[in-house]
């Protein structure tokens, strides 16, 4: 099975999730994170002192799918979360051996 | 004027300054936290460039000459010829009476939030307050609806349903919030929300009973009208929702407290006994309901300026005209329905507040438009996306754990 | 009644409704993130329905006739016949009166925090107001006790005692939070903690300088003393648990204030001198022990309102037998111990408490068991688990982020 | 002493103890999340420790035997001999005062903020009030520096500049913060700054209209005074930055409303008419300049103690020089060079703060080295890294989610 | 070496962390994230307006383990995050090439 | 594709992040988390209470990067997030199939 893990514009979540959904997805995990990239940061100022943010805030969402679904899935993500301006995010896969769903003890793409 | 009076009202004006800063909590704890700092600085502005205006124009413009109906004039420009004789009496007056100037515009904060452009916002306090505020407040207060016979104890017309109204307008010229009203902004802090409420309540007897502009029995009267009728608006709304949607909410009860006390200010030196009670308990109600009509008719108040304050002062102001109880303070004014007096005090109360109303949605619509197409009065999609308090003021409202 | 009188008593009112928020956030910034708006809601539901219960029947039972030592009647039900002459004097006191019957069972629901269905609540809260507090504060103030000597300023016994035996009841009843005392539970914003700190001591002026009902002299002696004792508490606290637990805290610096103002309370205008700072002294070091006799004892209070308002009302209502001081006051009471005094003082003082701690843990151990057997008094365990914000109150605290 | 002139002096007293928690969250809010209790204990602690201070001796240095120009004495130890004649009215006096005494040295905290021990603020406090704060209190009022002429309404000598300078010397001492000042640490919560900057603003209309210890018509003008120069202060320094740095700042407006406040006390019963506003808005303009001094000079004043209170305080205090206007208040004291004074005041102001200064910067220095030789100062490095909050105090401010 | 990641009921937590620890788990890294899944959301009421929160609090867990231990403790993690309640949550694992100890710069099962 | 997981200090991410930034990092995204390990918890006291808080506030990044330049980015890593006291943290490296550019869709290492 496969982990997407996307990261996205916090504001674009509900587009993301709701994209998701129609293409079949039923669960997913979402962390408000903080990402540093090309888009750079942004200033504050306080008291007229400057204040360098690095860190603008993301959501990361991590989804456990079936082999055969992730490229699809891959790209209804970058479809929903594009805005065409710089800070987008990133979309990663990797594999992964088992997944368990704690309630049942089902494991493999019965779990998802 | 005796020791005790200065002292009541000093003490008020106090409690009425901490009004707005009250409001903007309770107004900022329902924002998403990305807005927070923006509806904090739209009522702090408020308080910053209000009194000024107040002590420099505006208190001579609303009052000076006291026997003219229609506006006041120079006379009193820069507190020219105020002095401090009565113990600083007319001087605690001109001071108090400029917090009220300074809330007014706040309360309109609410029903612009997220979307407006903070520099619109710095021209249209000043702009608003003097030629809407300033000549409904005289004609109110002292001027030829006052004179005429309707009762407006401490500001149910010219305060809140004037303010209420110029929400409405504002919001029709600036339009809806992005997404509004499809997706939902639940309150980023329901404790702040609580802060600002309990300063707002704290803050109201101050308002309300400070308006007898003495320590007398008729501020007794209105301090305890305050008090029965934010319990009323409260119990009501929180009775109403548990009923309604199946829980009684801190939301509920913030609302409802500020629908009671909202509907008891024009009322609180006019009525007695159970009827603070009664006037609560239907602000209550129906508040709980008036909230909802922004949905039904598409304008979007973000934060129920209208549906609260609009509402909750015409109901409080009309219900004057049941409740009102000249024998009870030994007052020159006129009964109520319910104490033997005829339809005429109902009357004077729906024209002070018709006029009221036109006067300000008028005004307040033609100074929005005015503003669009000068400066524009909205921020562009991308900084409401992002959020007004970075892109607007250069903050962010909370800083936590190491990633700074 | 002189202005500055009424204006006293307005304004300590006002301090005293402020003081139910403030509890509300020193309550529920040490309750978890799921669970504060009940505690929020717990708390200003109180200032939503008493005040009503007060002014419909309340009042009446406690006070009017006046010269009934064990209750009143219904001379005064919705305080017909109360007029405003004496400048308006009789009604402010009744309005001052009804903020104390406010906060009372506020100071409750501390104990039965997190577990506590509101449904249950919100029938207690009044009934515990009509059959508990009216009672006793009558007993106490101008009733049988009173009238035998026993003294209760701003009511320690009337209102802590009161209040923290009664809680000691409601969790007995109520039984034990899920995971009780094997899981701790921080604090979950002690800024909130602080805030209501604040606004408990500057109300806390309100309620004891307040209670002389006048800008006398007394009055001037209860603010000394409710300044000194509060700080001798906290300061106390915070060595105590320095030397102990190896740091000074926060929570000890307002759980010690707060001891100190339970303990002055009902001394405030019997006591002068040095007398507060020893009394605050004494609150903080004994309260900062009481509070562990729950895990000893078993008994699960929340946020310690036995080990606070029981312990530190008892203290300092006992102690008010060592240090009264009529001389000082020129007040026609019994002199303390160390004024010259007999012990009969003293042991009018363990009287009336005594009466007020079996007729409260008595009633409301029935109240709590009736409502047990037909309504159930406490959540399911799963609504316990998640949190009773969400469950009862269909309200989340904090909103944050984009995840919404 | 007139009911009237008593309530306003416990009003006002009330207020001014609420504004050390009202600083407390100020400061806090501006700190990181890891060192926002020690800030609020800093705070808190001062209202625990200084009011006893003050009865037992404090308040008899200062200012017993009157006629003393350099120092009271030892008569009115423990509050020897002060009594409820004058219906209370000495008494107030006194715990008014205290609240004063308590407040100065809170000042002082957040200069030190984020590395200071808390043992050495333990001992400091104390210590600081009765060599730092009561002379220069007792010179400046009633002393030798207020009887040759200078003036200071409500503690801009004695309170802002002193503290402000003594802040100075402390972090002199105590050396700079790790990472500073190539290290930002941006507020970690602006709202909480927010609701404290709202406390302050109300309560300083008890610090300076409470100053004329009546509530007459200075205390008016005072009051009026205090409104306008917090908001003129708080609106230059947003202008200021708005056109410096390109926003408009919450923290910008409460920064603007302090320094507007602080430069108002000194003068706020001697000024009238526009007065305030030129001194509020000169106070909000060079303050939001003097701030960045710190960095310019590289002393690590955390807070802008120095920025704000000391220049503020020494602005308004030389202002008066200009300002004073004695014909407005009937009062017999010198007119200020716009009011056909001589330059005769502006030396006396100007003497009596360099002396303040002096004084104050030398105590400060020698007190905080006894400290750092005996038992040090500042806290390791390791406890700087992880926080105070934790380190000192064993709490964590805020406690969220499942995760504990 | 694997990398297990379990999401579980937030006020599970403790109870899991005492599993593991009994197991011999020494180190572990958790997050507060919100989850979308079968369990559905819930409804908010504000003033009479309804907000559907699609995602509910969660904690993930992240322990990297050796290989030889991995089955186990997913089952002891199952264990102990069931409540048999829908939204229990998931576990699964993947497959990771180093893990170094910052402190020592040990690197492999050592550096567990 | 490589994907750097590091869990570090938390007053150390800004050093960490200036390091990675000089070797050549132009992308992470980081997460705010609690940690269990060695370095034990901390006690709190409450009224007296004691409280046994288990879990410390740590920093998460993680890195996706190009297969060459793992090795030498763990080593930068490790380097400027080391302090020799314990609790330090972990990096550990996993394979990743693919990265993409939400903004451009590029994929693979054009995407870091
Ligand atoms: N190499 C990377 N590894 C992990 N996360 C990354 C990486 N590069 C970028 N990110 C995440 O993606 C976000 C957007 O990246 P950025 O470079 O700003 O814009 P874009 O993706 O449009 O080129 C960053 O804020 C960060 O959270
Ligand atoms: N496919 C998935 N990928 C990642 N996380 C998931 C996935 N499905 C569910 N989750 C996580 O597990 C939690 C529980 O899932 P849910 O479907 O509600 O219940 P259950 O696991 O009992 O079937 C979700 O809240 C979400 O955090
Ligand atoms: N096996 C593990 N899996 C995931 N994270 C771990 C593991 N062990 C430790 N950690 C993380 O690394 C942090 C530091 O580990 P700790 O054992 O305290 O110190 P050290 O790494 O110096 O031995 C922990 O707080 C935790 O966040």
């Amino acid at each position: 099975m496969k982990l997407i893990t996307a990261v996205v514009k916090p504001f674009k979540l509900d587009e993301v999730k709701a994209a998701l959904r129609s293409a079949g997805v039923v669960g997913m995990t979402v962390t408000e994170v903080r990402g540093f990239g090309r888009q750079g940061g942004h200033t504050e100022t306080y008291r007229g002192a400057e204040y360098q943010i690095d860190f603008v805030p993301k959501c990361k969402l991590e989804l456990v799918v079936e082999d055969a679904d992730a490229d699809r899935l891959v790209d209804v993500l970058v479809e929903g979360a594009r805005t065409g301006k710089i800070g987008d995010g990133k979309v990663w896969v990797a594999n992964i051996e088992t997944l368990v769903r704690i309630r049942t003890g089902e494991s493999g793409p019965d779990a998802v | 004027m005796e020791s005790g009076n200065v002292a009541w009202i000093l003490v008020s004006a106090a409690l009425v300054l901490f009004m707005t800063p009250g409001l903007a909590f309770f107004y900022g704890g329902m924002d998403r936290s990305r807005n927070v700092l923006n509806m904090l600085m739209m009522n702090f502005y408020c308080v910053l460039v209000v009194p000024i205006v107040w002590v420099v124009i505006g208190y001579s413009l609303a009052q000076v000459p006291f026997d003219n109906g229609f506006i006041g004039g120079f006379d009193a420009v820069m507190l020219k010829g105020i002095g401090l004789d009565d113990n600083g009496g007319s001087l605690a007056t001109i001071a108090y009476l400029g917090m009220f100037a300074a809330i007014t515009p706040a309360l309109i904060s609410g029903a612009v939030a997220d979307r407006m452009k903070f520099s619109a916002w710095a021209i249209f306090v000043p702009v608003w307050s003097l030629i809407v505020y300033v000549p409904v407040f005289k004609w109110v207060f002292g001027g030829w609806l006052g004179q005429r016979g309707s009762l407006d104890f401490a500001g149910g017309t010219a305060i809140h349903v004037n303010a209420g109204i110029a929400a409405l307008a504002a919001v029709l010229v600036l339009g809806k919030r992005r997404g509004w009203p499809q997706e939902g902004h639940p309150p980023h802090s329901m404790p702040l929300v609580m802060i600002g409420t309990g300063i707002l309540w704290f803050g109201w007897f101050g308002f309300n009973a400070g308006s007898a502009l003495a320590a007398n029995g008729q501020a007794v009267q209105a301090f305890m009208n305050t008090f029965l009728a934010a319990a009323a608006g409260g119990l009501a709304w929180v009775l109403v929702e548990w009923k309604r949607d199946g829980h009684p909410t801190n939301l509920g009860a913030a609302s409802g407290i500020v629908a009671g006390l909202v509907a008891i200010t024009p009322a609180a030196g006019y009525v007695s006994g159970a009827s603070p009670i009664w006037i609560g308990l239907l602000a209550g109600v129906i508040c709980s309901y008036t909230v909802r009509a922004k949905v039904r008719f598409g304008f979007d108040d973000s934060l129920d300026v209208v549906g609260v304050h609009f509402a909750g002062g015409l109901v409080g102001s009309l219900l004057i005209g049941f409740f009102a109880n000249p024998a009870f303070f030994g007052g020159e004014f006129r009964e109520g329905l319910f104490y033997g007096g005829s339809l005429r005090l109902l009357g004077e109360q729906a024209l002070a507040n018709g006029v009221a109303i036109v006067w300000s949605f008028g005004l307040t619509y033609a100074i929005m438009v005015v503003l669009k197409r000068t400066m524009g009065v909205r921020v562009d999609p991308e900084v409401e996306a992002n959020g007004l308090d970075l892109e607007l003021h250069g903050e962010t409202a909370y800083h936590g754990g190491g990633l700074h």
